[in-house]
């Protein structure tokens, strides 16, 4: 499952609601990674394209990936725009095992990372700038070249 | 007739093409100043799979889209 | 800081609070580790000893190691009885780098499960049985032998 | 005197004893039933920090306790 935001989420909300889902089903370890907008270069906020079909394949692939060694994910993420101290990323594991937790959570979210079809633009001076610089070519990428 | 859309930055238009394989498709791109400068770095997907084959032969109705460099979170 | 809690730990309010607590501070990850009792071995729950002086040296030891990585620990516990599908256990880095988040949750959780004085009892037909086969002795242990 | 403490799930009431090293502690508890089976398990702790070194001296006032193997989470 992938929770897309227009804006911020409301990670509280979104923290509470995933642990109480899950609370019943034997899972001992419950890792989230929140992400949130840093006050750095100036920015007044980020902002965020998805292309979710190939995103929805993707997260498909790693809960198998999961589901596997007995974990389960979740995720959530934002488009359009976020401003500073908001947060615009979460993601979650829930195994019955801290190592698979531990190891799960930290690979999920590199892959995220590297992967996701997700694009970042900086906000500022009102202004929406691709942040090409800190973006990733995906796995493939180049071959029309 | 295939289908090719941009996504995220490269902010161009869907396009409408005649062709048969990736690599037709390529030349035609490289030819578009536009889009020339994106072709690599952007992974190419066939109906939302992304693919690695650039000889790998299309269908009408099939859907190209190209995905330039990623950055979530 | 490390929060006791007389039983279960109220885990929504507590990542409520820690994630309001530290929002505006620029830490761009916020990674909560939640153990969770789980139904297994016939267990009723869990019940814990904590020795809190030697507990709050190893947790200051380890908010130490995370400052001179530009991060920051928080950690709640119980003590006394927690049962089924409650949670025991919390622990939680905030850092301006992913990978700095991701490398000392790991890190911290493992020492945490190595070396915390904290004492674990399964609630057995009514009793408090010391569950002695999945502890570890701490580092120096012997020593006196 | 050496106030000794027994923590955890040892479950023996506390202990004062007049020694001058951790070594001498070692010799008593170790003829100490209830006690000697724990003491290869337990981490020696001195006024709340765990140590390393059974020579290490002892003052008046000084608290041992032992800490047998933990499993916090």
């Amino acid at each position: 499952m992938v929770e897309i935001f227009e804006g911020a989420i409301p990670v509280e909300e979104t923290l509470s609601k995933w642990y109480k889902s899950e609370k019943s089903r034997n899972y001992g370890a419950f890792i989230p990674f929140v992400g949130t907008v840093r006050d750095e270069d100036s920015i007044e906020g980020l902002s965020f394209d998805i292309y979710e079909p190939i995103l929805l394949k993707w997260f498909e692939k790693w809960q198998e990936v999961a589901k596997e060694r007995g974990a389960f994910l979740k995720m959530a993420h934002s488009k359009g725009d976020v401003l500073l101290h908001e947060s615009s990323y979460i993601s979650a594991v829930f195994s019955p095992k801290r190592r698979v937790a531990l190891e799960l959570i930290d690979e999920f979210v590199e892959d995220f990372k590297k992967n996701a079809p997700i694009w970042k633009y900086d906000l500022k001076n009102g202004k929406r700038i691709y942040a090409e610089e800190r973006s990733q070519k995906i796995a493939g990428s180049g071959l029309l070249k | 007739m295939i289908k090719v859309e941009f996504l995220g930055p490269i902010g161009k238009e869907n396009l409408e093409v005649e062709v048969s394989t990736l690599s037709e498709l390529g030349e035609i791109l490289s030819k578009d100043d536009e889009i020339s400068e994106w072709l690599s770095k952007c992974a190419i997907a066939v109906n939302d799979e992304i693919v690695f084959n650039k000889d790998r032969e299309l269908q009408s109705g099939d859907k190209i889209s190209l995905l330039p460099p990623v950055c979530g979170g």
